[in-house]
């Protein structure tokens, strides 16, 4: 007998067809991130919708959870998609992937405003600083001065999707490396726990065209030039606090909407999850030094999302019987009778 | 020189922004009251004030509703357009003028009635003058005409719903303008109107608001937008209607409404409550349809439901987004990249605005693709008659969604793509059903859902999705016939052409030909549309727009043998049809071809 | 059993990503140096690494082109399709494998030549044992067809271009596979290369860079793009052309090369660089036109010389993004919502792409607007042959610009958009030049330039826009006749269906009719194709997707006598289109049609 | 005779034709500053190209500057056609206006990547927080609360363009207020003089759909509430530095790329122009407290414009003469004969 998780599911049941990515490509690690932590949440796999843009990394919900519903949208639109479904069935749990060149490129201005209404969401940029799909051109993420395989070196800036998602009032912003397994677990069991909109920037290597020493997203570097904010320990609520054994260094611990916590031990200074301008500092002082920080970078709870400012019915759009959807005949007389008056 | 009764054109020159639409309203519904088939277009221009608008009534007892050829009253108040409003007149109009305005009118063959009416408005509220003014040439027009007070106060009282101290002061305002016409002016022109037996059923409501009661009606879950003239009345009107009619007894919505921050965004919230089980919509304009195109495709090709209303404007580009075209129809039919084809629903009048409103949802679910609903600025924004909307006789269509492990157990050999019943419509689940769950997507897949790239599976994808479509020909709506027997002359035409056709074909019956009518009422096209054509002798297709584009479709569809009947009128130039134009092109194609 | 000698058709299985291109490449260039008329095909899959890749080589004494209808020789080497690569193969095909892939073989009717190519690979180089294994099959196979080492050595020299540890790598295995075929292997088939003469001016080159290079010598200031198979390539081309061809003698660049967010942005900078006096351009694929819809509607309308190339893949949607249709051309021809009309250039071969790549920018400045140029994956990333680019025979036509007050002068009552020369072609100044200036803009305007929302300006400036690409019509490059004296049957075609023309023609004569060719290289039609259907009996309209896009496109325009001898014969299923499939669906149509 | 600047041209030279706006209309305003502020730059007006989008700013362009060339693109793209039309002829002076709409909402993608780009141009928002040209919807730089004159308050986060402008590496931003003339015509015509992408937010009322009480953007409300980070003077090159009476307060002074300087009056604290760091505490500052920081933001020089990464030959792309566009026979006879060997 396989092991099962809280809701008598073994790990099979989380997994996804055949990866169709390059051997070592930090995608499929960040798959497999998924389907573990998506077990281990022990969430209905039939309750998750997988949502993804176009490239290589929006391939990847083929990869994962083969028993959700998904929806593979076009380039750059899976925020807009992904609002409309939201609408429809609020109870679903939406899982996002996307790639830097579909959500800084052709997608920044869905990402933006998916960001203002707060769709309760995870949204995972697997960040590489290339289009993979299209063989390799420069995205909008990679940093003045990196260099992938082939051609010049990178002249514009980068756009830091974390930044911007802070400033934007992003109610939960983190950063990653598909190489930090047990970190990337945590923050990814943790988004699918927050309630509102959850953006995990994640450094995701292209080791077909931009894993060579000078590209600042290659695995060496962000392995070499990795700051890690915490230790992340993710705490499901199932899992009741006390049972856990308490780490020796100090933590910290930040309660999301089911319940659950994200424990983060303190590493070298602290962090405060709760202060924009810390966060924001945090990574500018990364990017002066050609580091990447990695961690949970802002948390605020409370914000209305999306669902709840529409101040919708309980029941999903999308299950509602036909009274509740059309008015009957006498409304539609009544309005007549006051057009005829 | 006998009276003319109920048999004239009223256009009134303001510039927008200075108060005269309600005025404008209430003379359009006084007429309307009196039974007189009253109809208004409104012509504005693409800002928010200070330029020049008009507004053309026409009062006819035949039921016509396109402005008149020529105007027979006009209203002078717009000092910008003065000189040109009042040279294009012909000889006998009724100018009736703002004398306050100081400009001179140097016309003596036409039959004057100056009016202070900057003075008259300022003696009843200095404040408000300018408004006030509007409805002093109001008044004028009731005296002139013999509208009685009663009427106009009706308008008043409907315009302004409630709001005591609004319909005073216009109460006040249009009975000093009778006043003044009856003490200063001698009537010296023979229009009047006389009361004709008013239908009570009769209403006045434009094609936006029927559109959007028709989606309120069809079970919208969600309206997604960005504003763009003419499109924007039909947005804030479901905006303004879900709070009264779609709210759950604890006074929650079942109709979500963004504002999108572009139309590639409101489309694609389409495409996603289309996909997650929900009635998905969104209304735009020429140019929000082409930054649509791509997630268009989309939906067709993963079949999702999903509606889109065009309201069409001038085009191409930004062109003229006040005036009204049919410019769209062939962009709307085939939209997107590749082998692409979509339903098209293509109201002529208000009452199917609202029928077509709620059917869009119920096709669009039935057949899992895109479904346009297609009108126009003259058709969406202007007043148009009904006489009332019939309640759905349909239960909502949600199409073929398998609810239950058993529902698909039913089924053999279930797969997403694969077609059991041999219509080309397959069957789906809903995400969060956990039932036979896919990828959607826009690349190649198999029957089951699963992305394959195989030459054989592509191809024989796409044949059924040209099979979904081919089979709703029959189930769309079809074609309304006006025929008469000798089957002459046919005119195909479509959409708000409706408030102009019959006048057109009692133009060209007064030559003594015999002129049937077959309005089109969706894409792609009924064979109904195909025999009419085989049972006439010559067939013009009529349409507001440069190219012809129905005409091409038309070409390209019917039976080959019946090509040689078609002839194109189209033309457009932004304004509402009229009828004499559009005859007299009919008449002179005709001669042209000698047949 | 005789030598099949320079007929047949080699299909080499292989996952991409495993450097078989390189391999593939080798062989083809061997073969077309033997003056065979060899042609490469490359069905690859829309990922980086791993997936099923087939590259089909034909070679034909008779110079056929196009994939053949069935595989005389294949290569086997990706486990992932083994079986069904396998499994399809008609009996006495040869089969060459590779045996370390351990799978089975159970085929008795074919000629099997097992080879442990992995292995193999693995003695001359550990480390690139699995590049290496490709070039065993090369080698095979060349001893196979004798094809001589020394020509081998040459292709491999040619495509490692100075590498010499590549070469000697490349060459020592092709030597082994050689010695493996001689050695362990039976020659059981009868397929034989021989060598014809070979015409030294011969080579091969993919469509894109042809293009690439016609826009270097097309003066091209501006390249915006955004990644998209298959017209990536067409950037990169260009972008690695400039450098060598393009700087000023101080190193500086006369044309800037932009990778834009978005196709929306790629193609605003296209319309701005035209707005400014530049040659700008943007390269693209399906999804990419229909994002652009909006802004080519603004280049029509505001009259701006812009270029866009559509090198297709197969749509709706994302559709099949590494294989190849001829889906978007209706889309390009009317593309944007309202009245519109571009010039679309289709070239047929990769000459006609250097040619039309320069000739697309004088096109567009001469008639001011957008001029596409329409190619697709077959013709734009597969090796066509070419004898030689032809220099630009005429100067760049800037249009009608003016420079100089003295050139204002000269025209009476100038305006932007007053049509002077009666062509509908209008005069324009550039910014900076402080001539004349105006807001260039997509709403109305009046022949000055001024804004205006009159409809009488409307309607002529929409006559104008009519006329003038009306007038394009003589002007672009005309069809392509070749006729038989009898007139028959004509077929009417486009683009990379030039590559599998001839050889449907020979089966259809084969079967004793007589059929003649028109190849359409633009839109709008030349009236030559009026005329060319007027004097054959019947026309099929050939082309590759599913709707019969160019087949609407005559129904509609083409005059309505010769209607009914169009015959449209059209699909698509994402491959280079075979002949015999197509030669059969044409006279299944011709036996429906009893014609 | 009327005055006339140091090229002989009159004010009139400067002007537009009549605004069709409603009387009162923040963006008349600031048109007539930029009239004022061109003419006393002594810029010739042909050397000018006037850009704009879609909207009731975008329509400005008609309204000033006559005797220049003007591009009313489409909406939200005025950025790519300012890129394309940059570099086929870097000599012109790129004077754009938008819209709050047009940049934040349709053209947020296009106004990153051109902020990106560094194009040299000067680019105007005419911000009123809500879609004039439509009637008066909320747009995404509408304050949380902000209230429009009918509807309810807006709901959602503000975008600040000033903010996200520095956070993408802008290296001249300012915000302003319609109603501030002297301060509006110093930007602007610093803006003019500075090279490289030059962005100026200016809170615009909309007289017609968001001027009243409980609007944020109203003229009264940013009356009161706009807290000016510096007295602002410009001095053109061609007027000797030493010629202007130093005022009595300290002042500091920014060099701008063609000799003229802004010269900043220190009103409270010090604001360094060069700080990103102060720039962004004093936007979130003002925002915490419903209040706007006008003045210039941050200032950076020497970053390379498009036109120099693109390394282009000195005259403009849409003047080159044949021999420059296309390649002499020889190099294609070259190029053919290494295809056939
Ligand atoms: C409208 C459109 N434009 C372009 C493309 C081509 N395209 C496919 S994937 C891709 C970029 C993907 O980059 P990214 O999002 O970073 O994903 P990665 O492959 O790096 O994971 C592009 C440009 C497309 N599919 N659609
Ligand atoms: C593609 C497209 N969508 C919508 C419109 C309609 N439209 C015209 S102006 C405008 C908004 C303008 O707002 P803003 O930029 O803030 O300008 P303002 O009028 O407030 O100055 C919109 C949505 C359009 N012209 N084009
Ligand atoms: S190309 Fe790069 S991103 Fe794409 S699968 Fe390969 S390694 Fe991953
Ligand atoms: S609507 Fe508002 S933004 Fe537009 S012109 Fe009027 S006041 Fe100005
Ligand atoms: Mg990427
Ligand atoms: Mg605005």
């Amino acid at each position: 007998m396989p092991r099962v998780n809280k809701i008598n599911q073994p790990l099979d049941s989380y997994k996804g067809g055949k990866s169709t990515l390059c051997p070592g490509c930090g995608h499929d690690a960040i798959s497999n991130v998924i389907i573990k932590a998506a077990w281990e949440n022990s969430i209905a796999p039939e309750g998750i919708a997988k949502m993804s843009g176009i490239g290589c990394s929006s391939k990847t919900p083929a990869y994962f959870l083969q028993q959700s519903h998904g929806f593979n949208t076009a380039h750059g639109r899976m925020p807009s998609v992904t609002t409309g479904a939201n609408v429809a069935n609020k109870n679903l749990n939406f899982l996002a992937v996307s790639g830097d060149g579909d959500t800084a490129s052709i997608g920044i201005g869905q990402f933006i405003h998916a960001i203002r209404r707060n769709l309760n969401m995870l949204y995972i940029v697997e960040n590489n600083g290339v289009y993979g799909l299209t063989k390799g051109q420069y995205s909008a993420t990679a940093e003045e001065g990196s260099r992938k395989r082939k051609g010049a070196p990178n002249e514009l800036k980068q756009i830091d999707l974390c930044a911007m998602a802070i400033n934007l009032g992003c109610s939960f912003v983190a950063r990653s490396f598909s190489g930090s397994r047990k970190q990337l677990t945590a923050l990814i069991r943790a988004g699918m726990s927050h309630r509102g909109m959850a953006i995990i920037d994640v450094i995701s290597p292209c080791v077909t065209f931009n894993n060579n020493e000078e590209s600042y997203k290659s695995l060496q570097y962000v392995k070499n030039n990795n700051e890690e904010l915490h230790g992340l320990d993710y705490i499901p609520h199932f899992n009741p606090i006390q049972e856990i054994e308490v780490p020796s260094g100090g933590y910290k611990e930040v309660k999301l909407h089911d319940g659950s916590y994200l424990r983060l031990e303190t590493i070298s200074e602290e962090h405060d999850v709760g202060s924009k301008k810390m966060a924001l500092d945090a990574l500018r002082e990364a990017e002066e030094k050609d580091k990447h920080v990695t961690g949970l970078l802002y948390f605020e709870e409370g914000i209305p999302t999306l669902d709840e400012t529409e101040n919708l019915v309980d029941t999903p759009l999308s299950e509602l019987p036909e009274e509740l959807l059309r008015p009957n005949k006498k409304s539609l007389d009544d309005l007549l009778t006051k057009f005829r008056a | 020189m006998g009276k003319i009764i109920n048999d004239f054109t009223i256009n009134i020159a303001t510039a927008n922004g200075t108060g005269s639409q309600s005025a404008n309203l209430i003379l359009l519904n006084a007429l309307f009251r009196m039974g007189t088939h009253a109809s208004g277009k409104n012509l504005f221009p693409s800002n928010i004030a200070g330029l020049p608008t008009w507004y053309i009534i026409r009062v006819s007892d035949y039921g016509y509703q396109a402005p008149g050829g020529k105007t027979n009253i006009q209203i002078a108040m717009n000092p910008d357009t003065w000189v040109e409003d009042i040279e294009n007149l012909e000889p006998n109009t009724v100018l009736i003028y703002n004398t306050d305005t100081r400009l001179p009118v140097d016309r003596e063959d036409l039959i004057l009635y100056p009016v202070p009416m900057g003075t008259m408005g300022r003696k009843i509220n200095p404040k408000l003058a300018k408004l006030v003014a509007n409805m002093i040439y109001v008044g004028i027009v009731a005296e002139m005409l013999e509208i009685p007070q009663d009427i106009l106060e009706e308008a008043i009282a409907k315009q302004f719903g409630g709001k005591e101290k609004a319909i005073q002061i216009n109460s006040q305002a249009s009975i000093s303008g009778r006043e003044f016409f009856t003490n200063e002016l001698n009537k010296a022109d023979n229009y009047y109107v006389e009361k004709r037996e008013f239908d009570k059923n009769q209403f006045l409501i434009d094609g936006n608001e029927a559109v959007a009661l028709g989606c309120i009606y069809g079970g919208i879950n969600m309206l997604s937008w960005y504003p763009i003239t003419p499109s924007s009345s039909l947005a804030e009107s479901i905006d303004a209607y879900v709070p009264k009619l779609r709210l759950d007894k604890d006074g929650k919505s079942t109709c979500a409404i963004i504002q999108a921050e572009d139309e590639l965004a409101a489309v694609g919230m389409v495409l996603g409550a289309g996909w997650a089980g929900a009635r998905g919509m969104t209304c735009t304009s020429g140019p929000g349809i082409s930054l649509m195109s791509e997630l268009i495709g989309l939906a067709y090709y993963t079949e999702i439901p999903s509606v889109i209303w065009d309201v069409t404007r001038v085009g191409p580009s930004t062109g003229l987004p006040t005036r009204t075209q049919q410019g769209d129809i062939s962009m709307l039919y085939e939209a997107s990249h590749g082998d692409t084809q979509h339903i098209v629903l293509i109201p002529g009048n208000v009452d199917e605005c609202f029928e077509f409103g709620w059917k869009a949802f119920d096709y669009a679910e039935k057949y899992q693709t895109m479904v346009f609903g297609f009108t126009d600025l003259d058709l969406g924004m202007n007043l148009w008659v009904s006489k009332g909307f019939d309640y759905p006789d349909e239960p909502l269509n949600r199409g073929k969604v398998l609810k239950t492990k058993e529902d698909i157990e039913k089924i053999e050999n279930y797969g997403r793509y694969r077609d059991v019943d041999g219509d080309g419509i397959t069957y789906r689940t809903l995400p969060g059903s956990g039932l036979e769950p896919i990828v959607s997507r826009g690349t190649g897949r198999d029957e089951d859902g699963v992305y394959s790239e195989k030459s054989d599976i592509y191809r024989s994808n796409m044949e059924r999705l040209r099979r979904k479509i081919e089979g709703s020909r029959t189930d769309l709506p079809q074609p309304v016939l006006r025929e008469e027997k000798e089957k002459e002359l046919g005119i195909i035409y479509y959409g708000s052409m409706e408030n102009t056709i019959q006048e057109i074909d009692d133009i060209l019956e007064a030559t003594g030909m015999k002129v049937s009518q077959c309005r089109v009422r969706a894409l792609p096209l009924s064979p109904e549309i195909n025999d009419f054509i085989r049972r006439h002798k010559k067939i013009i297709v009529l349409e507001i727009n440069r190219d012809g584009q129905m005409y091409g479709i038309l070409r390209k569809e019917i039976e080959t043998e019946l090509v040689p009947k078609l002839h194109s009128v189209a033309f457009s130039d932004g304004l509402p049809p009229k009828a004499i134009e559009y005859a007299e092109a009919i008449l002179a194609k005709l001669e042209a071809f000698e047949i």
